[in-house]
């Protein structure tokens, strides 16, 4: 069993881990660059030690760093949270060189599901439907040329390495592609080391759906129902919410079984999430895995009653799930809102400086989670994520009503942040009918969603 | 709400701290400030003492895995030396209280991973105090030892 | 349907009602006196009103203070929390008599389970165990030694218009009570204003049980699981959870049940609650009735996931019961902490004076109904409540263990608090074991419970 | 964390007000503390005119039914009119600007549910500014009109 955990993250996840670790009853050391002395995680963490400078490249990017930190802590388990190190298989291999349990899928697992277009192969032979697209990887242009010509246009360049909305472009014609093919792959050899690129048919008017799942060392594989994160702006996920509108009773239930059935199959471990996208004829295609917890996880929690960080941290220690797919009992409605240090008035550019008032919201069925706190100094290094505002109903209808009025009760004083943008948007009835497809903030235009907020008093 | 001079006191109490550690930073004499009738004025006392232009680094608030020493109080003449990564540190040979320690000399090694990172000193001077011991788990800034400056070895 | 609601309360369940006003899309007013002007219902409300001075007597125990107040607002009714006016039924009269709907039964109701030897004896008849006692009222010294004699020793004299733990007093013997009667009906009077006394039998060891209940209008009545009140320290509720642990689950179902189809055929009203001791024999006899919302409502919340705020609203609006039985789903369970200003260590003095610092707990299953925020005053004027914190787990082992993390992460300076009370007290067998009977914890004594709480670093 | 005079300087920006409420509430000319090789000390300007011994009640923070006032300046001259209250409210006749009031005089009513709560002054002085009309919806404590002391009405 794991018995000590270094936190190698930090804002509003690392203070998530330390309340998973704290729930299991085992110990945490939560690591942070010197930009994150401050942190709430590192003052609220019965141990913290600083790894490094702000440059994430020397601090949480640096997988010596984050080991040699373990080892000086005596810890027995990393838990790399999203982004940094969490998906780097060399990383996960150098952990357990050194006795260290890595809290996420093996290295050699992490390797077999690092390339995006191996993985689309290997789900569509375990029976998941992809998208139509290349068969992996195009060699050269004249294969993409050839694969685009037999998939039809548009279709969507992508970088086998690239993740989070980075690294894809899409291609209108056959000139696009001459023009297009090898600046790409100059791109995504410089943005993730490897220019290799694949091709998928491009889909209009589409809902991102994802399906939660987590698989023990014996291959039991669960899921815990799915999540739609439609709302997104520029590929960036901004609102998430669990069940998805975009399913139908019948294809969601044989949907979700099969996401769970072909994972396991597939080989993967721990906990991991299978993106898909819903195209108008209501049917999911995998478009891609991510191996680790996600930002939005919030969301299922809520409806499962599941604690997933807790669970992801039982299976890396060995254990095997410890309940059937029948106990995951998903109930009402949650809705996932990311608050970020961003001015929706100014093109979204992202705001650092000093929290001078910070007041969370509350109350039944309103889950924040944060690591601000008044005083707190928004460090312009890092990503713009505030807080996560989580809210339950028993009917999505409900569950809006509540998140207005919690979105009300969000004071956040001395940095710009987004969420008049979500008090806007809740008013729109894309999101109100749930019809909200992928492109379709970026075509409404921030302006009128931000005219359509209504006004706070507080 | 009860208003009274012992509240007052409280207040600048708390504020104290902080209008004294900006006036050392900003390496003013004096701030004042005057509004609605009433003046704020904060001053050094002994205006001629030099005053560091570099401000300390915060005490670090994790737990420090070695056992975690306060700051020193700011010093002109004392230097602390830093580690440099996070790992287990080695003193140099020499690295003991009272030992000489020449500006940009190799002080000590981290051991991150198998790999010894430098830790060199910025000051020359005499080792003043030790903070840490040969096999210590040393966080990143951590100070490792005290440099106190002397005459014949100028910084 | 109600368009607008005066809150007449203050403190968290200002707050609280506040929330479910929001919810459900009412406008809501928030009657304060001089001593809440800066709370948190206050600041944060849409509209506000002062009603008098800090002395409750003149603000928020003044029915024409609180009456007039909706009419100079343009309420159309009145929202009364608990304590004060929430079951007085002359006000409810008097509201409904400018048009106001009172939210809780009406004065009709009120009235007729206003005194507890009458509700005792109108529930029996429908077929609730109640505890031996009196039959109603004692009429004088010789009815009552006559009583007690058939009864058996130890009994409890009670105060028929009493409350709230106060106005009771063991009598161990015959000689007990020619001493006492007269002191206890002189006590009654000058505090309740009704010197009338009843017997019951005095059971030891016991656990206090109470049934949620509502009850439309048309008598459709339903029950949303108990809470078990047992942590207790001189007859006042520290601790409460849900489900009960003195319940088998025979026993808890058929008891359930009994109580919503009593309470509906007594002819009761709106949102109640029906109040229990089980005894060592695990059998629950009927003691009161709370006719209004309670301040442990959020256990019940959390385990059924129903806004019992909003339901109560909507109940006294006129709807219909918007579920059925079997639609109230109880899951998991439910554990809240009430934080007050008291200090455990000087015999919880009360306390008064300004929050410094105020950060709320959060994560996953973390509720925190609080009206401080840091700056804020608390007056000495009323009871000491401060915040509740309310946590969720799938098992009560999960719910214990997130219940530690949580209140390790309280941080409330300017006032001593009860926080690392409940912290030691989360550590003592009995309360882990959930044998915790409701006089156990005066035995214990304050000091061992102190010195068994964790250190908290933050 | 990096500082600057700037930061310095909003920082008793915000302090400031505060100081002097202090200040004027305690009734003292000047405030010093000396602290760590610094003094702050907060003084009155003109030491000579009148302190106001009674601070003036904070204003709502709650919307009030009818047109909220913004709390007036203090001033000594002034002195508000405050509904004894929450209804329904009626000035009495001569209640009107530049009407007089005796110190003590019946100045207004109170609707509440039908009974009628007496307001009455306590300054003398000839009505400077009204707060509200008759028919209007008033909170406890509400401005309903300012009174202004004059030589021969001595409060």
């Amino acid at each position: 069993m794991i018995k000590r955990v270094l936190i190698a993250n930090r804002g509003e996840i690392a203070l998530r881990i330390l309340r998973a670790c704290r729930q299991l009853g085992i110990e945490a050391v939560v690591a942070y660059s010197e930009a994150d002395r401050e942190s709430r995680a590192v003052l609220v963490a019965d141990e913290a030690i600083c790894i490094g400078p702000a440059d994430a490249k020397r601090s949480y990017l640096s997988a010596p760093a984050v080991i040699s930190a373990a080892l000086a802590t005596g810890c027995d388990a990393i838990h790399p949270g999203y982004g940094f190190l969490s998906e780097n298989a060399a990383f996960a291999e150098a952990a357990a060189a050194h006795g260290i349990t890595f809290i996420g899928p093996s290295a050699e697992v992490l390797e077999r599901f690092e390339s995006k277009a191996a993985v689309r192969a290997l789900l569509a032979k375990h029976g998941l439907p992809t998208i139509p697209g290349s068969d992996g990887v195009v060699a050269d242009e004249a294969a993409a040329a050839k694969a685009a010509e037999k998939i039809g246009y548009p279709v969507i360049l992508k970088a086998s390495a690239g993740g989070g909305g980075r690294g894809m472009r899409v291609i209108q014609s056959a000139d696009d592609l001459t023009q297009l093919f090898s600046l790409c792959t100059q791109e995504a050899q410089a943005a993730f080391g490897d220019g290799s690129l694949y091709i998928e048919k491009y889909l209009i008017d589409t809902h991102h759906v994802e399906v939660q799942i987590a698989v023990d060392k014996s291959g039991t594989a669960l899921h815990f129902g799915e999540r739609d994160c439609s709302v997104q702006r520029r590929h960036q996920k901004l609102v998430e919410e669990s069940p998805s509108t975009a399913l139908t009773p019948k294809v969601r239930e044989e949907f979700l079984v099969r996401a769970a059935k072909a994972i396991g199959a597939a080989g993967y471990r721990n906990l991991g999430t299978l993106e898909f996208l819903v195209g108008p004829d209501g049917k999911p295609y995998f478009i891609e895995i991510n191996c680790r917890i996600q930002v939005e996880h919030p969301v299922t929690e809520m409806v499962t009653g599941v604690d997933l960080v807790a669970l992801q941290i039982r299976l890396a220690a060995g254990e095997l799930m410890p309940m059937t797919q029948a106990e995951v009992e998903r109930r009402g409605h949650a809705i996932e809102f990311r608050l970020t240090a961003e001015d929706p008035a100014m093109e979204f550019r992202p705001q650092a400086g000093e929290i001078t008032t910070f007041r969370s919201p509350s109350g039944p069925w309103v889950r924040f989670d944060s690591h601000l706190y008044a005083g707190y100094e928004v460090p312009p290094y890092y990503d713009s994520l505030l807080a996560k505002l989580i809210v339950w109903g028993n009917t999505r209808e409900e569950a809006i009503a509540r998140s207005r009025a919690a979105l009300l009760e969000v004071e956040i004083d001395g940095v710009a942040t987004t969420r008049d943008f979500f008090l806007g948007r809740l008013e729109t009835p894309s999101f109100l009918n749930g019809t909200a497809t992928t492109g379709m903030l970026d075509a409404i235009g921030t302006a009128d969603i931000l005219a359509a907020a209504p006004k706070a008093r507080a | 709400m009860p208003h009274n001079t012992e509240r007052l006191g409280d207040l600048l109490d708390s504020l104290l701290p902080v209008l004294v550690e900006r006036l050392h930073e900003t390496g003013l004499g004096e701030i004042e400030i005057e509004r609605d009738g009433a003046i704020v004025r904060v001053r050094a006392e002994d205006r001629g003492a030099p005053i560091a232009s570099t401000p300390a680094p915060a005490a670090p608030r994790g737990g420090t895995p070695a056992a975690a020493a306060a700051p020193s109080v700011a010093d002109d003449r004392r230097h602390p030396v830093r580690s440099t990564a996070v790992g287990f540190v080695k003193l140099a040979p020499d690295i003991h209280v009272g030992g000489k320690v020449a500006k940009g000399s190799l002080v000590a090694t981290v051991d991150v991973l198998g790999v010894a990172v430098e830790v060199r000193a910025d000051h020359g001077g005499i080792v003043a105090k030790l903070r840490c011991a040969t096999g210590d788990p040393v966080e990143y800034g951590q100070e490792l030892f005290l440099v106190e400056s002397v005459g014949e070895v100028k910084a």
